[in-house]
């Protein structure tokens, strides 16, 4: 059936199905090589415990957990900061987006503060933010949305400076308001964008998450980790990299999911 | 009412890095009156659409004055609708909702405004189509939705920038007609950009011939063939009227003069 | 060096060149820093060596778990750990006994006035060292659920940093961070008196075994050095004041005001080689402190496996050596 | 002369220059709350050290330094571990990222590997990277290097995806064999994207070197500022985000230079 | 040589997602000898480009045979030179380097290489444009880069695909000469798409009319119009001549039937 198919001078594509069997057979590959490794005895438990190890290892974090919290405990604590960092991110980022994408004036004002600040470390500002404010919730939060809102913020500026200008002329010329044409025209115009940054913002925090949990937490998945290794306990380590690797993983499907729900026209 | 008038207006696009600038009008002079349905011909960059969008609003002259009843134009208004050469359609909205933006600003209640939809879409043959995105449409069908979408708000004077362009044959012969009554029955100012010398011959009650470098009217002609055929007679017999022919040919002439300058297109 | 196909393996004649040695330490004050800081280790063993500082015992182990540092210092609940997680590493010298110098502080103002109060207060402690044991045993004795508490994993600077912004109740450290934070606090409990209930703790040095294998004339003379100066400090301790060169070496180092530097050291002992290899210590006492240090962080679930035997894990061949050669003992 | 400006009915555009006078302005701005905060002791120095203070704490840490090495020890420290980690990940990233946009073998086969680590923050497997590399300048530049390996790769792989069917098509028309299509046509097509993989990649790289420093470094600009934050320095943590601030906008503009000299067709 | 065959042709896009199953070409028998200039015209996605993918070697039928000179195709081949309907040019190479990109691949060494560049820009008129970069150029100038590229390398065979669209009137008659001289010097196989009846019929010796849904050779035509131009006849002579008229109506009849269908352009 396939015969129509375009010819490649590059060869370049395989059908979408066998890049996924070619991925899945890798994937057993890597967990045969890992098996293998540990049962074999080429590397010691410390530095690579053995794939039961480590699922046995994510069964007891799921039923008794680690430092004083199970597995969901963990992942919670986590997650609640990052949700909280992202819903303020969004929510203050998206309106002076929108705000620095119409008025230069407001792009004068915010950009050597926000271009400043976007490329340093979290790491590096980290001591500010605690000398700052202390050692609780509410500097971890800060830790994360910082890290989340330049790009929602950039990409969000960056989206309403793209919508086209004929489509803002074409408004005004059907009568649109100001208010009419921010709302009707650059919002959904800018909306792509938005999603985008929104997405890159999540995968941030995510990053941010461990330098967070690093200082004073009693919880979260970053700080289960950072824990554990304190107690060479490498196999408890992995567990937590495959955890927050699958969060990670599912919030990048749910953004996908928004963006093909709610801009299907993206990129025509 | 809606008379627009051109005093002198000149454009001048300033040199920027890679290019010099570019006179796109030269102190051009014109005034259209309501009911005037005026055609603009010329070679690309001649300056056609640069005409266009200081009558729409989205340009100010370098120099000399637009007025649009005596009062300069600062910007775009509603009175003055506009079909852009490059469609300007939302992606966001399928095609109903797109052709009844200008009724949402509006405010028009919603059965009202999906009357008036419905309407417009029947006159770009399009009815089948209200509920289907823009971009899943063909460059022509998107090219239609900027028509009814312009038409639906109904203004005084309608701009339109090669608004047939990218239509085959057929179709482009019922929106031509189409065009015209509208024209008739609503007494609209209308100025139609096309590069083809029969649809500016056929529509226009006045046709502008435009030459570039720097962009000038280089002639007007008083054109009364659309009226002949509201009044009944045939497209192909008008088109076959030697008059027609021996202005098309004048006009040819002027665009492209026989062993004139190989410019760029 | 040459080797034809044909020659035997040879054993590496005692003139090669070592590699550089990299040796960590931590901030504790004592003795050896001053052999540290003026070079005399160094002088000698006759090698390069390349010091490292850790900020706590879970960073060394980490650390010689990598295989990067040769020879570090550590308290022994972090060198239990190790052990007990199948690091090749060895103890072959105690540096200290563990008394008053680590101590339990609540913080004026936190309302805390004993260890009941603790509930529901934050602690800060360097996770996996010595004194996070030993808090951890203090809770367990006073019957305080770790979930009533905040434990913060807190390295030692960062106490002291948090104590000054008062976001922590109560820590507990070592010195020299312990002696700045005192002050301003009070002593709920030191670590002399949980050990006193069975549960000592100390600071070793532990090497890689395969080092030590290889390298056996430098321990020897590692250790004799680090012997010798502590038997400079027994011996004259009086000379060892604020003023003198040692003191200032070690506040160069641990960034120690060179004022505090006797008094805490005054409240360390410094075991001799007799007692190195005595019944107390590397002859058994480690041993058996090691094994109960693992059994409850086991308890604990911060480790998975308790060895029956700690033995296996110390050298006593090193301290011996200075036992052998007649080292004067006091 | 601006006479035949369009008009915008948001009123989004001032010129360039003014937008440069608001930020030149608002950045004075900030510096003056800044020093009258401190001036009229609003903040105590422990949370924010006068601007004076931090100017004359650059110059401490230019001449006599701090932590054992000068201002400018660490920051070679720094560079050198990034540059070679930057080296590392180009030299390995593009061609493999090429690969992976050529054959749908080699993305199937590496794809699994690239997405699963690349959305893991660098501070969680630093644990494993310390365990099995150790504590030298190897772990550092590895971790740097993983962080900047999957944005480099990943945009090389959608670079080559992007070049036209038709370019390449067009080049088998004109008689080039696999090799020259891929050095003639796929190379080319893809440089704006790998550059902007290798600016998106320095970033990262640059973010993580406070990670990468953070265990038994003993020079290197992030190792200046955890140092000082460990013994409250404010002074120095300020002084050390600025500098580390400055070349991350020196790397960013490097970049863009370099881009807009090899890609002068970018967006055409 | 140079003789290409197709034999009960078919191609059929796929149903996906959002569209039905197209069939792009319903059982095409042709045969194309060298020699031959052949035109193709029909309306928009009547296959025009589909056919000519066939002949590139870019697209294999779903059912049928494609051959030249009894070989199958399997793929692109240097023997068939292409010039894409939306032009495919190298943004990073200046115009001489995209016009000599066939010959850097066979090696030809560079004075020979410059030299042959410089005949086809002039040819295509832009001799002045050899170090221009091709974003720099008008969309009628980058389709004239396309063409001397496609010359440059010296094809048997010559696929164009609506070469002449963007070109304005004059640039657009001299390169059709061009080409025709090319062909009859050369003795080349031209395969060539255009929307212009008057071009199609100008410049063919083998006019294909084809017809959409399903993508059918409606009829195909002999002329000889090409050759009395070649001959010495005035191309305008040619076109009023009552034979070119009576064509140009027939096929126009063909193409867009009054009272026929208004499907979708
Ligand atoms: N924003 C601009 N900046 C610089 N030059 C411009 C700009 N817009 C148009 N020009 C130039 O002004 C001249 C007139 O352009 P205009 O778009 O009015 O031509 P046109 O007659 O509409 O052409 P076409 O038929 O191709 O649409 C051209 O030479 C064009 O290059
Ligand atoms: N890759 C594709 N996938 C699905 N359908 C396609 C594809 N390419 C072409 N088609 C469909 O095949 C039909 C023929 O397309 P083709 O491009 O050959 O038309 P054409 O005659 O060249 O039109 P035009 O004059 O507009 O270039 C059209 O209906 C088109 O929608
Ligand atoms: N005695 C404190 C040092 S350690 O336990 O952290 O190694
Ligand atoms: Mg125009
Ligand atoms: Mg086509």
């Amino acid at each position: 059936m396939a015969s129509h198919e375009v010819k490649d001078p590059l060869n370049r594509r395989y059908s979408q199905r066998t890049t996924l069997i070619i991925s899945a057979v890798t994937t057993l590959a890597m967990l045969l090589i890992w098996w293998a490794a540990t049962a074999l005895g080429w590397v010691k438990p410390l530095f690579l415990p053995s794939p039961q190890t480590v699922v046995q290892r994510l069964g007891d974090l799921i039923d008794t957990g680690f430092a004083d919290a199970t597995l969901w405990q963990h992942t919670l604590a986590s997650l609640f900061r990052v949700f909280s960092a992202f819903l303020l991110a969004v929510l203050t980022a998206v309106p002076i987006g929108i705000l620095m994408g119409i008025h230069d004036f407001a792009k004068g004002l915010l950009d050597p503060v926000i271009e400043f600040y976007r490329p340093l470390p979290p790491l590096a500002y980290l001591p500010l933010i605690i000398i700052w404010l202390g050692i609780g919730e509410v500097a971890k939060v800060v830790l994360i949305y910082l890290a989340m809102f330049a790009p929602i913020c950039l990409s969000t500026r960056a989206g309403v400076r793209a919508v086209a200008r004929e489509k803002v002329l074409a408004a005004a010329t059907l009568g649109a308001s100001r208010l009419q044409i921010i709302r009707h025209i650059v919002l959904p115009g800018a909306l792509p964008e938005i999603l985008t940054g929104m997405r890159v913002g999540i995968g941030f925090g995510w990053t941010t998450l461990v330098a967070a949990e690093m200082v004073a937490a009693t919880a979260g998945l970053g700080f289960m980790v950072l824990n554990a290794k304190d107690f060479l306990a490498t196999d408890v380590v992995i567990a937590g990299i495959f955890v927050i690797g699958i969060v990670a993983y599912g919030f990048d499907l749910i953004m996908r999911g928004l963006e093909h729900w709610l801009v299907p026209w993206k990129g025509r | 009412m809606s008379r627009i008038e051109l005093d002198k207006v000149s454009v001048v696009f300033p040199a920027s890095r890679h290019t010099e600038a570019v006179t796109a009008l030269d102190k051009v002079d014109l005034l259209l009156e309501a009911e005037t349905f005026a055609t603009v011909i010329g070679r690309s960059g001649c300056g056609k659409t640069t005409l266009l969008n200081l009558l729409a609003g989205f340009l100010a002259p370098t120099a000399g004055k637009v007025a649009l009843d005596s009062q300069p134009i600062h910007g775009p208004g509603v009175e003055r609708g506009v079909v852009f050469q490059k469609n300007a359609l939302m992606p966001w909205l399928n095609v109903a909702d797109n052709v009844a933006l200008g009724l949402t600003f509006a405010g028009m209640p919603k059965q009202q405004r999906q009357d008036r939809v419905g309407t417009c879409l029947d006159w770009v043959g399009l009815s089948g189509f209200a509920n289907h995105r823009v971009y899943e449409l063909s460059g022509g069908m998107q090219q239609r939705v900027g028509i009814a979408r312009a038409l639906a708000a109904d203004p005084k004077i309608l701009l339109m920038d090669e608004p047939l362009g990218a239509l085959d044959a057929l179709t482009r012969e019922s929106l031509q007609e189409l065009i015209l009554e509208l024209w008739q029955k609503a007494g609209k100012l209308v100025l139609f950009i096309t590069h083809s010398i029969e649809e500016a011959l056929f529509l226009g009650t006045r046709l502008i011939v435009m030459t570039p470098r720097p962009g000038k009217i280089h002639k007007t002609y008083d054109l009364s063939f659309s009226k002949r055929f509201l009044a009944g007679e045939s497209a192909r017999s008008l088109k076959a009227d030697p008059d027609f022919i021996a202005l098309r040919e004048e006009v040819l002439e002027v665009i492209h003069p026989r062993g004139g300058d190989h410019g760029e297109p | 060096q040459t080797n034809s196909p044909g020659d035997e393996p040879a054993a590496p004649p005692p003139t090669k060149k070592l590699p550089k040695v990299t040796i960590g330490y931590q901030s504790m004050i004592n003795p050896w820093k001053v052999g540290i800081q003026s070079g005399s280790i160094a002088k000698a063993t006759g090698h390069e060596i390349e010091w490292r500082k850790f900020n706590s015992g879970a960073e060394v182990i980490t650390a010689m778990a990598s295989g990067d540092v040769h020879i570090a210092v550590a308290g022994s609940s972090p060198i239990a750990t190790a052990m007990s997680r199948e690091v090749d590493v060895s103890l072959f010298w105690i540096l200290e006994a563990i008394r008053d110098n680590e101590a339990l502080v609540a913080r004026n103002g936190s309302g805390i006035q004993s260890m009941a109060d603790l509930k529901g207060k934050t602690i800060g402690v360097p996770f996996a060292s010595t004194t996070h044991y030993h808090l951890l045993v203090a809770l367990e004795q006073n019957q305080i659920d770790t979930k009533d508490v905040k434990i913060l994993n807190l390295q030692p600077d960062a106490i002291l940093a948090a104590w000054t912004q008062e976001s922590i109740d109560a820590a507990f450290v070592w010195s020299p961070i312990l002696n700045r934070i005192t002050p301003t606090g009070t002593v709920l409990l030191t670590s002399g008196a949980i050990a006193d209930t069975g549960k000592p703790t100390f600071d070793g040095m532990i090497v890689a075994n395969a080092f030590a294998k290889e390298n056996a004339d430098f321990m020897k003379q590692f250790v004799k050095e680090v012997a010798r100066l502590d038997g400079d400090y027994r011996d004259n301790t009086a000379a060892w004041n604020a003023d003198s060169a040692q003191v200032k070496a070690i506040a160069e180092l641990t960034g120690a005001d060179p004022a505090e530097i006797p008094t805490i050291m005054g409240q360390y002992h410094f075991p001799d080689p007799n007692e190195q290899i005595g019944e107390f210590w590397l002859g058994g006492g480690a041993a058996q402190a090691l094994r109960d240090t693992a059994a409850f962080l086991k308890d604990q679930k911060k480790i998975n496996t308790v060895h029956e035997d700690y033995g296996r894990f110390i050298m006593t061949d090193f301290a011996a050596s200075l036992v052998d050669q007649g080292e004067p003992t006091p």
